[in-house]
């Protein structure tokens, strides 16, 4: 401990890691230097890849919007035009690295290879959670804003106290952060150095209520409130989300803790198909907004780099039409899982007696109707 | 209802220049429901605001404010999250008078209940873990006209209420008279009848009004109780009704087990012992989490099951 | 019992280098009550470590760690602060196997109960709003014994327990055999008697057994049941015990209103709609906050309060 | 809004207010200037009353575990060594400013003129909360770790709503800065620019958890995170105390919202009376901070200034030792309220029937018995 000095408050003064291999690769504006984009590593096929995932869920984000037009979803919660981050995310991931999402990452989901039919049975009330988490590493979509946060904190506690080297992302709207929920996780990210890469799909709204009247001061500046880095980049841009996450998460697998990325973009669509943006949004935001379409920009600099043509785009637009088809025709084809197993299934792994007996009851009931 | 709401808020705003509406999404866009409509606009942003997406943060602002003289109406935006607030709720709001002698005339809004096709967190019935909870006063109306008065008398009451709305019930429409109104802890005959007491509230009591029609058909003849106030429970209505019957059975979506159905049947039982024909029911909710959409109406209880049970207590003995 | 539940833990954490331990104070302290005395030093910071101040978050991080293949036995340190936890409790821990497939097995302790002569918050009975929550199991136990043995089976159980313990008897010392279990969802008859069931948990238990004995010298006959697990609830040994008595009383320390006496007079009454000679019974706290240390006593159930409501069923008709 | 452009993040990034009027008055570390404090416009009434304060409240505190230990209170927390921040933020306030403490705030409550004894039957389980808030502006202890926050920032949003400007002191414990309650109110705080002076009381720990393990990063710096000022000052300086409140709440006053202090100190007793500290602290830890001591480091100074001689600080010791006695007194000798009273008479202000009966049955049954 300390005398009377200067040194007197020395010890709750405490150092933001010095170290971040993130702020380098970008601009002060967020941006990711030429510089850095050149040393992505990714060749082309990788390059064509985060397009073609893109495209692809921007497809089926459109279908779900359909199918639920049409009666054959109860509710759809667009993510049109946060598809940089989204594709850029998963892909700065290893396989194994553990996503806790939100509800609105259907398509981080695609990337990880769950199936988007089966997905879709959550929209048609068939299930609370159509996929096993364990098999894609991808935890099930957290509808109470901010509560997957710190699951991702104690999932990520817990390779440290495995000595295993996963990392965890942990992916949350700007609404999300004024939620004590993710106070809390942030600080224990912090207090335990967690393996925890923080990634906020800032995209200006909380259903109807816009960030000015969300968030005092800024959300990225909040990390270093938690002894970590952060920086808020353009999340319309896949390969900056790319280039982040990636540098994030190698600095969290080697043990120097967690980081906060602050991702800018903007909801295109309604919060869900229940809402109406016309009662609180400009249309000239939406203008403004469209001409930083992620996926248009990347289409222009990769025509640019040469690294795809028209035939290419053609073969992917193709290829996502008729995935998002077989999703609608696997989806409205998919039985409806008998109400017992439905309904009591997997409330317990070791069911009360009680339970069973109810459970047994339900179910005669049934074959009684 | 939910035009009942929104007049009933809009009348409490005017009256009162202390009364404010606050909550996520109540301004511009009027409520996910709508309830707050027009508010913003008619009585500004100082009046009626939205804060922003933390639930335990508005019930304790609505503390604070109702400690500097405000009558805050505080929405929580659906059933399964008002949960972060629950520490406000029960150490706070419940229990702030008992420590300063200060009351907090506070009325939280809560839509609540299933039937609506939702995704999970918005069908839930919360309503024990408050009427468990001393220090608050409890109710839900069934019709807009309840609507309308009882929320009048939640905002012009000093103490704390909790006003559960039963949201698959806000397309129902009523003439609404707006001196009409309900004092906390008075339940009403909504059907009268003589052969088995059903007593419901909110969301189910209109499924609890739809047997008893059916049953009229057959000759049986069932008298509906909608408690209106859970706490208060009016148990002299509860009374006179299973004094007329000698048969009750209690109806509520939350799951059976210790639900608020419990204190209902508990009541009657030891209350009415040497009246009582048949033992007293409870239809409700499975003891599951709410379930996918596709199977609610499989959990939620519905006009089968409640004549089930009222033919069964009929024939009982 | 103090004792007991430490040995427990200690024996766990040998057994299953997965299980952790942590919360507030739980390390170099051992808790505020001691009940972790010495585990820190025995198994190393990986194993049993202070949290910050969050319980949100303490159960929070416990989800993730079960998700991580850990068995978490999180400490709540009073009852009276586990509402914050109240959205992770009810809308994750109760939930998530239900939506992911994936076994949450967390024991959360939490101390609870009156009669230490604490300040407010410190003495609160919350247990019957994790028995009306699905997906838990809600247990408690009334001996040092039941303490080490149901502890055991708790943190060995693949769902999710809430193990209150009942913190003015942590002084109660007994011989601990470690080879003993008690199975979730058992109950014990505590004492044998023919005049009266009387049942109990936690607290109560032993203020149960003392007017059992009292009524003993009057050559009234109490039986007293244990339930020692409310979630699920042992009906059939309850109701083998009425089934001699025919009559019946609840017990527990928090408001009688919406309390789990609720639960269990209700289906006394309709299981034993025939058998009951008189109107099952609540003793109980009094509905109103807990009350200052000074007043606990008086608003705590008691020997003299157990013992009129058993005179009065007995009286009865 | 924007086009894509560095511009692009502008309505994202937010500008911590600029003017910052408390910093001026303290050097990097957190010391009081001593320019400063030559314009602190204190006379030397008003400089002896802040000695006298500190005196009064640390022999009450002393009186109070004494009383403990004679079994006449259940529990008593003691805030030995805090007391230049009792004292010096409650002299900075206007008298009708709220204050919304936690549970350790006795000394501040006694400057505000709440009568200890009366206080004290907390403690002694009579009552749950024994004084008037309205008549002292001094809100109720709150138990419950951060959750009397929010209350602070609810009243502050209502005085500016009543346009009135009294000014909100918001005080709590290093522990209360991991608690969501705390992170929701902060930016409830900023978002609604309430008139509130944040002041943490970082006495390093929290029952028997360091700092270290609380908190990740630092307190201070997480206001910037909310969009208001924050400092870390020297706790154990009522003069600093003083100077950071009145100027914060000034600023408040005016208009400029929250403002964050982070006073630094060290909780020299034992948690309560039912903690044991030699379980998890250092007496070295002690002794570094008992040469900090408040007291004795301003009457050093205070006789330095010639604004008190060993006269009058005997003759302040004097009036301590006989207040505490008449504490003492008048504690032991308050009658113990009524049962029914006690137990049912502030718990409803419109009692329902039910709730009557209750009370009569109870009271009748007291006769009874
Ligand atoms: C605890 C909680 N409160 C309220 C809601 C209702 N709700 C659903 S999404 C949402 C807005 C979330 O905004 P943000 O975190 O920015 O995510 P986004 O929808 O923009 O992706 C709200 C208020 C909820 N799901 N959970
Ligand atoms: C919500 C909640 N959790 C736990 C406790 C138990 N508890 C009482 S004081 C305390 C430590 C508080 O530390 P700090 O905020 O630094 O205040 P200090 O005691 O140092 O003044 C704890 C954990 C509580 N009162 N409330
Ligand atoms: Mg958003
Ligand atoms: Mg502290």
């Amino acid at each position: 401990m300390t005398g009377y000095d200067n040194s007197g408050m020395a010890d709750v003064v405490r150092v933001v890691a010095a170290d971040d291999p993130v702020r380098p690769l970008f601009s002060p504006a967020g941006e990711l230097t030429p510089e850095a984009k050149s040393r992505l590593g990714l060749d082309a096929a990788a390059l064509r890849d985060l397009y073609r995932n893109m495209v692809l869920i921007r497809r089926a984000d459109q279908e779900a919007l359909n199918l639920q037009r049409q009666g054959e979803l109860g509710l759809w919660g667009q993510y049109l035009g946060q598809e940089a981050i989204h594709v850029g995310a998963v892909t700065a991931l290893r396989s194994d690295d553990w996503i806790f999402p939100s509800y609105r990452e259907f398509g981080m989901a695609m990337v990880r290879g769950v199936d988007p039919a089966d997905m879709l049975t959550l929209f048609r009330g068939l299930s609370h959670g159509p996929w096993d988490p364990r098999k894609y590493h991808f935890a099930p979509l957290a509808i109470p804003v901010a509560t997957q946060v710190p699951h991702a904190v104690g999932f990520a506690m817990g390779c440290r106290l495995k000595h295993s080297d996963e990392v965890v992302l942990s992916t949350f709207g700007d609404g999300a952060t004024s939620e004590g929920d993710w106070h809390e996780a942030m600080n224990f990210a912090g207090v335990f150095k967690s393996p925890v890469v923080f990634l906020c799909q800032n995209n200006h709204w909380a259903i109807s209520v816009p960030l000015s009247k969300q968030t005092a001061g800024s959300i990225v500046d909040r990390a270093r409130g938690y002894g970590f880095p952060g920086i808020r980049i353009d999340g319309n841009d896949v390969l900056a989300v790319y280039a982040a996450v990636r540098a994030a998460a190698a600095r969290a697998r080697q043990g120097d803790g967690p980081y906060l990325i602050e991702a800018v973009t903007y909801r295109m669509g309604a919060h869900t198909s229940s809402d109406d943006p016309t009662r609180y949004r400009l249309d000239s935001d939406l203008e403004a907004w469209g001409a930083r379409d992620p996926i248009v920009r990347y289409q222009a600099w990769l025509k640019d780099q040469g690294v795809i043509d028209d035939g290419l785009i053609a073969a992917m637009a193709a290829e996502a039409e008729s995935a998002a088809q077989a999703m609608r025709a696997r989806l409205t084809s998919l039985p409806v899982p008998p109400p017992g197993e439905a309904i009591f299934g997997r409330v317990y792994s070791n069911p009360p007696a009680s339970f069973l007996r109810e459970r047994e009851e339900f179910e005669s009931s049934l074959e009684g109707s | 209802m939910a035009k009942a709401i929104n007049l009933s808020l809009r009348d409490a705003l005017t009256r009162d220049e202390n009364v404010l509406i606050f909550g996520e999404d109540v301004g511009a866009l009027g409520g996910v429901f709508r309830i707050t409509d027009g508010l913003q606009k008619a009585f500004g942003e100082d009046r009626v605001f939205d804060t922003p997406l933390a639930e335990s943060a508005i019930i304790g602002v609505a503390v604070g404010l109702a400690l500097r003289g405000f009558r805050p109406v505080p929405e929580i935006q659906f059933d399964g999250f008002i949960y972060p607030a629950f520490e406000q709720i029960v150490s706070h709001v419940a229990k702030y008078r008992n420590r300063s002698g200060m009351s907090l005339p506070i009325t939280i809004r809560v839509p609540f209940g299933g039937n609506i096709g939702a995704v999970e967190h918005h069908s839930e019935s919360p309503e024990v873990y408050f009427a468990h909870t001393a220090g608050l006063k409890v109710v839900t109306p069934a019709t807009p006209a309840d609507a309308y008065a009882l929320l009048q008398t939640a905002i012009d009451d000093p103490d704390p209420v909790v006003f559960f709305e039963p949201k698959a019930r806000y397309y129902l429409k009523e003439e609404i008279d707006p001196a009409a109104r309900v004092p906390i802890g008075k339940a009403r005959v909504a059907h009268e009848g003589t052969g088995v007491s059903i007593i419901a509230y909110g969301p189910t009591v209109s499924i609890a009004l739809q047997a008893a029609k059916t049953a009229a058909q057959e000759q049986i003849s069932l008298e509906v109780i909608d408690l209106r106030s859970l706490s208060p429970l009016d148990m002299d209505t509860v009374m006179a009704s299973v004094g007329k019957t000698h048969r009750a059975l209690v109806v509520h979506e939350a799951p059976v087990f210790c639900g608020f159905g419990a204190e209902v049947a508990a009541r009657i039982s030891h209350d009415a012992f040497d009246l009582l024909e048949a033992p007293v029911a409870r239809v409700g909710g499975l003891n599951v989490p709410y379930p996918p959409a596709r199977y609610e109406k499989l959990y939620l209880p519905d006009v089968d099951r409640i004549l089930q049970a009222a033919d069964a207590a009929l024939a009982y003995g």
